[in-house]
Order: C-alpha cells, then structure tokens, then sequence
C-alpha cells in the first residue's frame, strides 16, 4: 500500500505545540508511507491540492491527515482525495488539534504524542476497505396509521406536497377524540367545526386513500421500502356501493342495545349505525354482537331499505397490501378508566372513588360528550343519573396520573387545561353553579394557556383548591368529597351534585402488539418511543418510521399537530430522493464462518439481523445464517463485538483496523 | 376440621361473647380450635407505638410456639391481632436486621409457615355451602351493613386479604345465611380503635359517622369481625345516643353470631345478651319467620 | 529504561458520538491534560470486543479507559447497555487472565462534558502512575516468547 | 437504604420505615381522608413536610404523631407509595428516644399502661389497664356508664389471666423499648 501523510500547521494552533516538521518527518520512515508533508492550512484550497497533487504524483492509494478533528473536515478531506481517485473511505483522520495542540503545553511530549496518533492511523488505514455509499431506491408513498387529528394533518400535508397516502384508521370514521370534544383550549373554538372540514379534504383528496374499519397487520422491508399488509374489517356493508344515505340506520329496530363509544357510553347507539353524524366515511357498519340478523338470522330490515343493495352481510375480513416508503404512526391514546380493578391481584385503581359505581362520577371524555352540542345532552349541563343540572361540581386532576401506587407515574401535560376548560364550559351554563377543582400544580405551559386558567379562576370564580381527594361517596344523593387544602391545612369536604375526573391519558391497548409489527422501540407505558428526546422526537428507532401526536406522549391538539407536520417533513424529506445514499458503515456477515448461532440478533436494537438460509445445488437448506439488511443496520458494531465465532463485521471499522491500532499506539517494545 | 387458635386478650376478656359464638358455630360445622399454650399479647398498636421491634417481637413469640405446637394454621379472629401476627410475618421475611434483632431478643430462632386466618377466611376454608346448607332461620328481611374496619384490609400489599376500598368477602359469608348485604361507604373506616380508652371522644364521633352510614342504607344491623370495632360501635354507642338525642339505635353482631343465629343455635351460648345495645328486639323480628326444623 | 521516571500508556476507547465529541469540546476549550492516553475512536462502546482491551494490555498499556454516553443517552439505544453488560464478566475475565481489573477503567462522558473528560482522563493517568507500570505481560513475554505480533 | 449525606433523624425515619420522606411530594391525599385529622394539631402531610425542612423538633412535638389511630387509611392512597403510618410510628419512638415530652398525654400514658399490663401479665387486663390508666391521667370518670356494666355483664374479669412466662415477656419489652438500637 502507497500511504500519503500531511501533517497540518492549522495556522499556529497545532503548529504552536506540536513540532509539525518533525511529526512530518518521522511518519515519512513508517512503512507503506511513501509520501509526508506539512503545511500552513491544510483544508485550504491550496492544502487540498497539495493532497490531490501528490496522490496523482506519488500513486498513492490511502492517506492519512494529521489535523482537526474528523467532525470538522473529515467530509472535506474525503471529497479531495475522492476527486483524485481514491476511495473516500481509505481516508483517515489523526486529530492533532483538539485531541493534542490545544490539550497539551509540553512541546516534546505533544510531538511524541502526535506521531502516536499519526502511527495508529496509518496503521488502521492499511486494512480499509473501499467502501461503496449504500443506495436503495424510495417508494414515494406514505403509509399514515390512525386518523385522528394527527394522522389527518400528516396526510394532508403530504398529499399536498404531492405524494399519495394510504391512511388506516382503526374505527369506522376518522376523526379520533378531537371529533368528541365540545370547545377546545385555549380559544375555546368548536372542536367539530375546525376539524370536519379537514376531515373532508382527506375524504376527497385524491392522493389520499383512506382505509377505515382496519388494521395494520404486518410490515416487511426497510426505509424506502416497506411493504404492509392491512386487514379490512367486515363492514357489512359495501363501502363502493353505498351513498351514506342513513336509511338503514334509521330503520334498524335494534336501537337501544349497544352503548356508544362515540358517547362515552352516556347514549345508545343502533346495530347498524355510524359513530357520529359528521363520520368520515359516511358509511355504516353493522355491530354483529347486537344485529339481529347475525343472532337469530331474521330482520334484515336495513337490506330491504337499501336500494343501493349495498348491505352484505357474508362480507368477510380482507387483506390488503401496499407498497410503501415511509410509514406515519399516529394511534393516539385512550383515557385511563376507574370503572374497574386494573389488576385482581395487584388491586390498583380508584376503589375510593367508587371503581365507577356512581354514575355522576364522570371521566374527561364524558364531560366533553356532555358539553358538546351534539352530544346526549345536546350541550345541556344535565347529570348522567338523573338529568338535572348538577349546581355544585367538582373537578379532580392527576387521576391515574402522577400516582405510581394507583396509576402512572408521568403527568398526562394537558389535563390542567382540559379541566379548566370544563370548568369554563360549565360556569358560562350554569351561571350560579358552583365549580370546584383540585389539583396538585397547575401545568399550564403553552402560549395563552397559563392565562386560560387565570382567567378562569379571575373572570368565570372556579375555586382551585390544592390537594388532592381522598374518598367520594354517596350521601342522600350528594357525592361527598373528602379532600385537603394543602395551603390552608384544612380539611374540605364538598356536597357535589357531579364530580369529574381528569383521568390520565394512557397508550391504546394495541400499543405494544403494533410497535412490535413495525419494530420500533416502546416505553415502559406502552408509548412509541422517539429516537432521540430532543434533537430527534418524531423519528423512530427504525430508519422510515415516524411519530405523531399522542401514540408518542400525552399530547394536546397544537403539539399534536406540529408533530404531525413535522413527520410529514421527515417522510417528504425521504421523498426528495430516488434514492437514498448512506454511508457504508454497516455490518456484513461472513456467511462461510457464521455459526448460526443468532446472539448478533438479539443484541441488534434495530432488528437489522435476519436469518438467511443457504443452499445447496439442489435446493436443501444447508444451514441458515445471519444476515444483515443494510437499509436497517446503524452501524453500531454491538453485533460485531458480541459474534463468538467473529463472523459479522462492521465495515470500517472491523477487527484487524482496530487490532492494528492497538498494536501501534506505542513504540513496539 | 382442625385449626391452632390465637384467641388474643380482646376474646378472653371484653369480647367473651365473641369467643364463646365462635366455638360454637364451629362446633357445629365440626370444626376443632386448638389454643397456642402460653400465648402473649400481639402487643396491639401499644407496642408499634414503643418500638418498632417490639411490636414484631410478641407476635413473633406467638408464631414460634405455634409452629413448636406442631401447627400449621392458626386463626386469629380479632383483626388487630390477625393484622399484628401477618405484618410480623411479613417483615421476619423480608427485613433481615429485624429478623436477627428479634431472634436475639426471643433467644430463640424464628421460621417462616404458619398460616394466619382472619374470622372471614376461616369461613371460607370451612366452606360457605356448609353455611348455607345449615341454614335455618329466614333471614331473607335482614339487612346488613358489614364492617370491615381498618386492620382487615389495610396494609393490602402484606395481608392480600380483599380489596383495601371495597372488599366483598364478609358479604359473601353473610349472603351464605342468608341475608342481605347492604352497599354502603364505610365500610372501611376506621372507628378510632385504640383511642378508645385515651379519647373517647374522637371514637365516638368517628364510630357515629359509621352507624349513621349503616342506618342511611337501611341496615338493620352491623356485622363485624373484630373486638375493638365491636367495642367502639356497640358500648360507645350508648353514649353517643346520650349525646346526640333522638338517634335510632343499631345492634353489633360478630359475624359468627350472625352465623350461629342463623345456624339456628342458643342464644344465650352465643353471648347474644353480653351487648350494650339490646340485640333481643332483632331477634325478637327474626324468630317470627322462624322456619320449622 | 526501568530507571526512568515512570509515564503511565493509557489507551482510551471511546464512542464517535460522546465521548469523543466531549474531548474534542475540551480540545476547543482548550482545557490542559496530560499527554499519557491514547484514544481509539469506535462508533459505539457495544462495539468494543472484550478481547481489544486484554490486547492493549499485551501491548503494553498500563491502563485502559472505555467510555461512551451516558445510559439512556446512547445514540443506538442500547448499545452501551449490551457493553455494560458485558463488563460485569469482564472484570472476572480480566482477573483470571492475570490482568489487575482495577486498571480498566469506565466512565460516561457526554459531548458537552469537556471538563468531564479532562477530570476522567487525568484521574485514570494520576491512578495507573500510582499503582506503577503494568508488567505481568511484559514478564509473560519474556517467559513464554510469545511472538509479539 | 444508607446513605451519607442524610440528616440522622431522617436516617432513623427511613431505617425504621424502609422509606425515605423525600418521596412524599405533598399532595394532602392523607390528611383529606385521615380520621382524626381534624383532632391534630398538624396534618399528616404538614408532619411529613417537617421533616423535609428539617423541622424536626416540630414534628416531634405535633400532636399528630400521638393521636394518629394507625389506621392505615393514608398509606393505602397515597399515590407515593409512601406510608404516613409507619412514619408516624417512627417518630413517636424517636420523639420517646429523645426524650420529647409528648403532646398527647393521654395517649402515652394509655400505650404505658397497656404495655405495663402486658408486661405484668403477658397478657392485657382490661381491669388493670384501666386502673392504671385512670389513675395515670386522673380521668376517673370518664367511663363510668360503660365500665360497670361491663363488669356486670362478665366481659371484664377481676383477675388478669397471667401466662407462665411473664418474665420472659417483661425482659423483652425492656429490652425493646429502651435498647432499640436501631
Ligand atoms: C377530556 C379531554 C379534553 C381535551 N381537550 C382538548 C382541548 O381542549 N384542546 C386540545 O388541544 N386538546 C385537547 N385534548 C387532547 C386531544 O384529544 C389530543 O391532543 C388529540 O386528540 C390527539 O390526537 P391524535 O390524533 O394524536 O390521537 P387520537 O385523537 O387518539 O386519534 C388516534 C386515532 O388513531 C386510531 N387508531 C388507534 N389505534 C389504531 C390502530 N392500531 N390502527 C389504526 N388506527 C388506530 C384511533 O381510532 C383514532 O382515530 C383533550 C383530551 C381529553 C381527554
Ligand atoms: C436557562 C435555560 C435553560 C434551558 N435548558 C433547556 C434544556 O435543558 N432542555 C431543553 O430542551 N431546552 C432548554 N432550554 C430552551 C432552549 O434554549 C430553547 O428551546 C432553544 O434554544 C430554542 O431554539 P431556537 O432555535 O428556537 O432559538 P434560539 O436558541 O434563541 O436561536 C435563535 C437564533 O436566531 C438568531 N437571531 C435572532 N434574531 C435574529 C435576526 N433578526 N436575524 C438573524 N438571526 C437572528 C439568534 O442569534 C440565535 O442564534 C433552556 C433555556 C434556558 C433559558
Ligand atoms: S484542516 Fe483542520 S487543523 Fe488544518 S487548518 Fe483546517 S481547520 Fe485547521
Ligand atoms: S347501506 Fe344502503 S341504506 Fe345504508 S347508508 Fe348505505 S346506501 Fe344508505
Ligand atoms: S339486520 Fe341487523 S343491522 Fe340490519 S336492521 Fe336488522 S338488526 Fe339492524
Ligand atoms: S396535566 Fe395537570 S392534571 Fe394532568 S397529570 Fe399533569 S398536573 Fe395532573
Ligand atoms: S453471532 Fe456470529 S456466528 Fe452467530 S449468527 Fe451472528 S454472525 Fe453468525
Ligand atoms: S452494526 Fe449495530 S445496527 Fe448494524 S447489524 Fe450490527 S448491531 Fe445491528
Ligand atoms: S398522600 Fe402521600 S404523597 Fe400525598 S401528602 Fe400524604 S404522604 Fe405525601
Ligand atoms: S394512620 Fe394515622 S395518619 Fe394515617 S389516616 Fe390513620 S390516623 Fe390518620
């Protein structure tokens, strides 16, 4: 090998400490260096075409520069000699600056120190490689799962960058709980009125597909090229034949047997029915655990209404798939109930607050159902138990949150303002109703939000007491609530006529199956995880996959849509390539030597190592053996150190490139 | 059936009729108590009040002369002592330093095994079919408000006996004879227990809150599993009525008189008379359904 | 030579994305350390093979240093916690091959802790020089010729 | 859980607890459903905050620590984990080991009398406790109604059942009340 040295001045920076001449020189007896120099600014157009000259006159083939640190102009130094015609990876960085210079006083022993790093390196780049930048080709097409506010705001934004979408949405409608809610903080604003229109444009774009009443049920390949199966729940009703017209559904006899979940159980709801006037599709389903037809095989009422003979009840579960580059997931979240012992064993939950037995003991949700204009109430301030207008009405915060002996550790973020919204709600209808709230800390940070919640204590009297509460029961048709005001040292106890929990916001029951569908990491609670906290909060642990909305954390609906955007970005981001070129460092099995043993699998955080059988002339399995898919592998190098037999390596950084830095880090003894 | 017995000082003493309804009705349902010989105080909330060793130490005593009796289950009907014995347990198990500390105290080495039943899960074990097959008094007009207390339930992580909030286990041994168990909320409240004696007051005030509770859900009747309930509810009550004029009284059986009444047993063996509040006029209201044996 | 002042050889593998970023901020904050340590830069300490460290021993170091991000902080997630668990052996390792485990030496330093890094890699410099050189396989060599590669 | 840096008193606390006061985050839940919390001077959550501030003398001197029944009910919904009960009775042993004169006379005086009965007896007397208690406090009217029928009734006996190993039992209460060393 013909190795090129340049040693690099950096001005006075490293030349001041380190003897740069005599770096230079000494490195120019090492063997396989044919070539060593030093000069004034090395990343300068003249120091680059000191380098390119002397590849092209010296014939070398690797080079090593004694400079900064590979984070400053590691990119620099390989465009040079690649311009020359030397594999970008047969490069290699010593960092006399950062690492030696400016560190060190001593001259002599900052020389010394600096022939070292020189040394390590050269020996290290005698076993590079060239390497080849990996490419794979993009399917521009997003897979968006979830249709709530999230999942819609991501779609839109991509179709309307010009990219198609295929959205998934669990439910019978999109829409998710933004579509349950009355007004929303901080401006108060009808949730329904701001959403329906969004929720239109996705039904009539047409780059977007919508598939509701379905599922993800599995995902195969890698960033740019994924390929998913999604399984499309028996409707009974066939989506391209019917017109929405709801005749059906008010012929349905079977009217009052299935709560709605829609109402969060305060109404009833049809057998054949859609969730709410506004769903999007307008296309009913029918509810086989309550329909007639499927219990006794009579009725079929709604097929004889049907003109559009859209109504099949044979219809069965179908798979189907899409080709995708990007996947968006936004599954959102469900509210931690109290209605029942989370564990028989374990007796966790709120049996102090009734494990649900009194009905005017409301979650968040409800409230909103009981709020809204299209709600059972029609917007009334009327008690579930026996509809009149609850005068007194406490609210209580951090139910299921921040209670790691009943509930969850975290704080759910938004349930200080939704409950200061309710109290709002409830004060602007019942003008001499009394409003009372408990709460530990007010977390109101967002803009306008902390003065939402003044102004509800200033402008509408909500009384704020901190504490928190310790039993409800009943009492001649009163809920006593036994709570403290920690700030007085008093003990409260208010005769309610309707208490509401803000109940935690928790992940949905299929968290943890769906991450494991699409490998991506997930937390202790069941929540997707992001890939970094800070610099990295909607991307996955796996390259193309990407958060919004609460699936990640609990959310409110601006956070919820500025993620969504940003997804969007990332997935239009990968879409800006036909291809996507990354670097070569990854690892690569040796499938000669490999065992088949799998530890390197399972230490993978990326689930890059496949299994791959080999075969004979014949056909027969011979034996199976890992395989790494580079459009997953991060270039970690965990599997490398773990493979007993050393069969997978990092490319890069292999065995012998580090073995040859070890054994010259010192003068040989 | 054959069970140790821890009777506690409570059941040899205040709570006679307790002890004496008990041996009764499992001398019917054929079941044997075997007394722990030379038992000491549990040490009650005296001793975790002195010392935290202490209060591991008497009822380790206990647990260690049960097991050199040769016995394997003990029941200890009073819940103080029930909750004493099991928390001990608990903590020789998982607390070394408190298990060197109070062998060393004892001068004597302690295992872990002998199993501790509470009144209700002695029922259990005998069978609440047993119960109600025996069953012979119309109960089907009684309502009953049971209470638990505090040391049935709490701490739950160590007892793992029923539900700290809302347990339904003493429910299911009333529904056995017959009657009807009524929901109500305080069943788990505490009625000042050991403040009896030091400040009557609070325990009459807490010990009101809970008869008013059990009288507002129509319970003709309260049913409990522990002495110092029995106590705080039954001989306080007088004077809370004398305090508080005009209040409607409500008797205080042990669940095991409910059981034994129902089982169709003496009255006067059941120590149905020992009461502070006239248990005759519920009696009185039952025995004219009283079906023909 | 043996009659010189004794300068400890201390070889440091550091991650890419941490550790290495952290001296590289103590180098631009040009806060002074000792020149003794050599650093070997690998993407993540999960891949750093045991057997690299029994290595820089044979080749005469009198200490080693690993270091990478902080738990929870990894930039492959779990990288370092696959490292972390292979240490817990390694040590036992490192004894019954004759190497004083008290000479290995771990540390979590972040990109933004230059000062950090300065304290780790004098305080391992300042503790191999008081424990002296390492010469167990320099002893070894001599005895059993094993032919330094 | 030993720890350095940790005031002694909060190092007993958490010795005779396996609980560190730290964790308590002051949200009152245990005072809102303390039975006798209307009795006390402090609330169970202001004791506890106390002892955060360091303000140990008043948590030893509250009347709480006396008169908290040790029902449990705090540390059953405390949304910590923590257990105010067990707090309590750790410093009512402190408060005893310093040589605080508790707040609450009569409380003391009651858990002495029942402890000297047990240590007389092996067993409690009711009769006894009772005399020593009155005669400790000088409240010798209080029970008046009750007492004699209960007499009459046979519930209270005039002789205390004594077991055969009283002096066992007198030496480990001894041992355990003054020599507690933990
Ligand atoms: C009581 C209450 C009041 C609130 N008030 C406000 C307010 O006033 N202002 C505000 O900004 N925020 C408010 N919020 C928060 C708001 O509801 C959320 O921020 C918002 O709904 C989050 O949207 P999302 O799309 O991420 O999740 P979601 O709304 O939960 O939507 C998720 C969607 O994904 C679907 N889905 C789930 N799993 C799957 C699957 N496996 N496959 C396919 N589809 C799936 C669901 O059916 C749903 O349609 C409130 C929340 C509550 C509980
Ligand atoms: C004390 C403190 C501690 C913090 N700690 C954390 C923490 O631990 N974790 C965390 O997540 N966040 C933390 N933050 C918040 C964090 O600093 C901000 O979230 C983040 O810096 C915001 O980034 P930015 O780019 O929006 O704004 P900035 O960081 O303010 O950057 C704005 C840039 O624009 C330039 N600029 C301004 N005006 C003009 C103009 N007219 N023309 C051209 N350029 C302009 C400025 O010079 C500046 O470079 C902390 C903040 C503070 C104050
Ligand atoms: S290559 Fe690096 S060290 Fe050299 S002059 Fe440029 S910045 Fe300075
Ligand atoms: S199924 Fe038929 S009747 Fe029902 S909404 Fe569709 S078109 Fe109308
Ligand atoms: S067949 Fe089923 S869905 Fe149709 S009308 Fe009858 S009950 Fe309703
Ligand atoms: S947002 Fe407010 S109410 Fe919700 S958990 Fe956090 S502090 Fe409690
Ligand atoms: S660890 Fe090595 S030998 Fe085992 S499967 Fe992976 S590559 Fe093959
Ligand atoms: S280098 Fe890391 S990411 Fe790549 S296959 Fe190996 S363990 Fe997985
Ligand atoms: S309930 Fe628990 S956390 Fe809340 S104040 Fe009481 S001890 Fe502290
Ligand atoms: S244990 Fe004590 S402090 Fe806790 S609720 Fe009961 S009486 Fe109150």
């Amino acid at each position: 090998m013909r190795i090129g040295v340049f040693i690099c001045h950096c001005g006075e920076n490293i030349g001041r400490t380190v003897d740069c001449p005599s770096v230079a020189s000494a490195c120019a007896n090492f063997s396989g260096v044919v070539h060593a120099e030093d000069y004034k600014y090395m990343c300068s157009d003249p120091g680059q075409n000191l380098i390119k000259q002397a590849i092209k006159e010296k014939n070398l083939d690797a080079v090593v520069v004694g400079s900064c640190s590979p984070h400053m102009h590691e990119k620099t130094f390989r465009k040079a000699c690649s311009d020359a015609g030397i594999n970008p990876f047969l490069v290699e960085m010593a960092n006399l600056r950062e690492h030696c210079s400016w560190i060190h006083d001593d001259v002599p022993s900052a020389t010394r120190k600096a022939i070292d790093l020189v040394r390590m390196l050269v020996e290290k780049v005698k076993f590079n490689e060239p390497l080849i930048p990996i490419r794979v080709p993009v399917t521009k097409r997003a897979l968006v799962i979830g249709g709530g506010i999230s999942g819609i705001q991501a779609s839109l934004d991509i179709a309307n960058a010009g990219y198609e979408v295929v959205l998934v949405e669990k439910e019978p409608s999109i829409g998710g709980h933004m579509s349950q809610l009355s007004e929303t903080f901080p401006t108060l604003d009808c949730s329904q009125c701001i959403l329906t229109p969004r929720m239109v444009e996705v039904y009539q774009h047409p780059r977007i597909k919508l598939v509701s009443y379905s599922e993800v049920e599995n995902v195969e390949g890698f960033i740019g090229n994924f390929s998913v199966t999604i399984r499309k729940k028996a409707r009974s009703v066939k989506d391209e034949l019917c017109t929405g017209c709801g005749l059906c559904v008010q012929k349905c006899p079977i009217k009052k047997v299935a709560l709605s979940d829609f109402d969060e159980g305060l109404a009833t709801r049809p057998a054949m029915y859609v969730p709410f006037p506004q769903a999007v599709p307008n296309i009913p389903v029918i509810d086989r655990s309550v329909c007639t037809y499927f219990k006794t095989g009579k009725c079929q009422l709604c097929k004889k209404v049907c003109g559009r003979e859209a109504i099949d009840f044979e219809q069965q579960d179908q798979l189907i798939k899409e080709d995708v580059g990007a996947i968006i997931v936004a599954t959102g979240y469900k509210l931690y109930t109290i209605d029942k012992k989370p564990d028989e064993s374990m007796i966790k939950g709120y049996g102090e607050y009734g494990y649900g037995k009194f009905k005017d003991v409301v979650d968040g949700l409800q409230f909103e159902r009981i709020a809204s204009a299209s709600g059972p109430t029609s917007g009334e301030m009327l008690r579930p138990s026996d509809k009149t207008t609850p005068k007194k009405i406490v609210f209580i915060q951090c139910v299921g949150s921040r209670d790691e002996s009943k509930g969850f550790s975290y704080c759910s973020k938004i349930c200080c303002m939704y409950t200061a919204k309710h109290a709002m709600l409830y004060k602007h209808k019942v003008h001499d109703g009394e409003a009372y709230v408990f709460y530990m800390d007010i977390r109101a940070g967002g803009k306008n939000y902390d003065e939402f919640v003044r102004r509800a204590i200033e402008e509408d009297g909500v009384k704020y007491i901190r504490g928190r509460v310790s039993k409800i029961y009943e009492e001649n048709g009163k809920l006593i609530v036994k709570g403290e005001d920690t700030l007085a040292g008093v003990r409260v106890e208010i005769d309610a006529d309707m208490v509401v929990l803000a109940t935690a916001m928790i992940a949905q029951n299929d968290s943890v199956k769906l991450a494991q569908t699409l490998s991506v990491s997930y937390d202790k609670y069941g929540f997707f995880n992001e890939s970094h906290p800070k610099l990295k909060p909607v991307e996955t642990s796996t390259g193309g996959i990407f958060l919004a909305g609460a699936c990640n954390a609990p959310r409110d609906i601006p956070d919820s849509v500025s993620m969504a955007s940003a997804a969007a970005a990332k997935a239009l981001v990968l879409f800006g390539s036909d291809v996507l070129e990354r670097e070569p460092v990854v690892a690569k099995v040796n499938e000669a030597t490999c065992a088949g043993c799998f530890y390197c699998q399972k230490v993978c955080a990326y689930n890059a190592i496949e299994q791959k059988e080999i075969k004979d002339r014949q056909g027969n399995v011979i034996k199976v053996v890992a395989y790494v898919n580079s459009g997953l592998c991060q270039g970690c190098g965990t599997c490398n150190a773990t493979c007993p037999s050393k069969s997978v390596e990092l490319l890069g950084f292999k065995d012998d490139q580090i073995y040859a830095q070890i054994n010259s880090f010192a003068e040989v003894f | 059936m054959n069970f140790g017995y821890y009777p506690g000082c409570s059941l040899s003493g205040t709570a006679k009729e307790f002890d004496l309804s008990l041996k009764e009705v499992l001398k019917y349902l054929d079941t044997d108590l075997q007394e722990i010989n030379d038992w000491c105080c549990c040490g009650a909330s005296s001793a975790h009040s002195a010392s935290h060793l202490l209060s591991v130490a008497l009822p380790a005593r206990n647990l260690i002369l049960a097991k050199e009796q040769g016995m394997k289950e003990i029941v200890a009907p009073c819940a103080a002592c029930f909750n004493r014995l099991k928390v001990a347990q608990h903590e020789l198990k998982t607390d070394d330093h408190i298990r060197i500390n109070t062998e060393e105290l004892l001068d004597t080495k302690y295992s872990d095994g002998i199993n501790v039943l509470n009144l209700i899960s002695l029922f259990q074990q005998i069978g609440l079919e047993k119960i109600k097959s025996n069953a012979k008094v119309d109960f089907s007009k009684l309502n009953v408000a049971c209470y638990y207390g505090c040391l049935l339930v709490r701490p739950h992580d160590i007892l793992k006996f029923d539900d700290p909030e809302n347990p339904t286990t003493m429910e299911e041994v009333v529904k056995a004879t017959g009657a009807k168990p009524v929901d109500w909320n305080f069943k788990v409240e505490c009625c000042g227990a050991a403040h009896s004696i030091a400040h009557t007051e609070i325990v009459e005030n807490l010990s009101m809150k809970i008869l008013d509770d059990a009288i507002n859900y129509k319970a003709n009747v309260i049913v409990v599993a522990c002495p110092m309930c029995h106590s705080n509810l039954d001989m306080r009550q007088k004077n809370i009525i004398k305090h508080n004029p005009g209040r409607n009284k409500i008797p205080i059986l042990y669940l095991s008189q409910l059981i034994g009444l129902s089982l169709g047993l003496d009255h006067k063996k059941l120590g149905l008379d020992l009461h502070f509040i006239d248990t005759a006029p519920l009696i009185a209201s039952l025995s004219e359904n009283e079906v023909a044996v | 030579m043996e009659n010189e002042k004794f300068e400890p050889k201390i070889v440091a593998f550091v991650c890419n994305w941490c550790t290495y970023t952290g001296a590289d901020l103590a180098g631009t904050s040009r806060l002074k350390q000792q020149t003794n340590a050599r650093l070997i830069r690998v993407p993540c300490t999960g891949r750093i093979d045991p057997v690299f460290i029994i290595k820089a021993f044979e080749k005469g170091a009198d200490g080693v240093l690993v270091s990478g991000c902080h738990p929870n902080d990894c930039h492959y997630n779990t990288g370092n916690f696959h490292a972390r668990r292979r240490w817990i052996f390694f040590r036992q390792l490192l004894d019954f091959v004759g190497i004083d485990s008290s000479r290995l030496y771990f540390s979590w330093v972040s990109a933004s802790e230059g000062k950090k890094w300065v304290d780790v890699v004098d305080g391992v410099i300042n503790s191999v020089r008081e424990k002296g050189p390492f010469n167990g396989y320099k002893k070894l060599n001599k005895e059993i010729e094993i032919p330094v590669k | 859980m030993e720890n350095n840096h940790v005031h002694p008193t909060i190092q007993k606390i958490i010795n005779l607890t396996n609980q560190d006061p730290a964790n308590c985050y002051q949200c009152g839940k245990c005072s809102a459903g303390c039975p006798v919390r209307d009795y006390f001077d402090d609330a169970p959550n202001r004791v506890i905050r106390f002892v955060q501030l360091g303000l140990y003398d008043r948590a030893l001197k509250s009347k709480a620590i006396w008169l908290c029944a040790g029902c449990q009910t705090c540390s059953s919904r405390c949304p910590q984990n923590f257990e105010p009960a067990k707090f309590m009775d750790a410093l009512r042993e402190i408060a005893a080991e310093e040589g605080i004169a508790p707040s609450d006379k009569n409380v003391q005086k009651f858990h002495k009398a029942f402890l000297n009965q047990i240590k007389n007896n092996g067993r409690s007397f009711e009769l006894g406790l009772i005399r020593d208690y009155k005669l400790a406090t000088g409240k010798l009217f209080q029970d008046i109604d009750a007492a004699p029928t209960a007499i009459l009734k046979g519930k209270i006996g005039f002789t205390p059942h004594k077991i055969k190993d009283t002096k066992k039992i007198k030496s480990i209460i001894d041992k355990a009340v003054k020599g507690n060393t933990k």
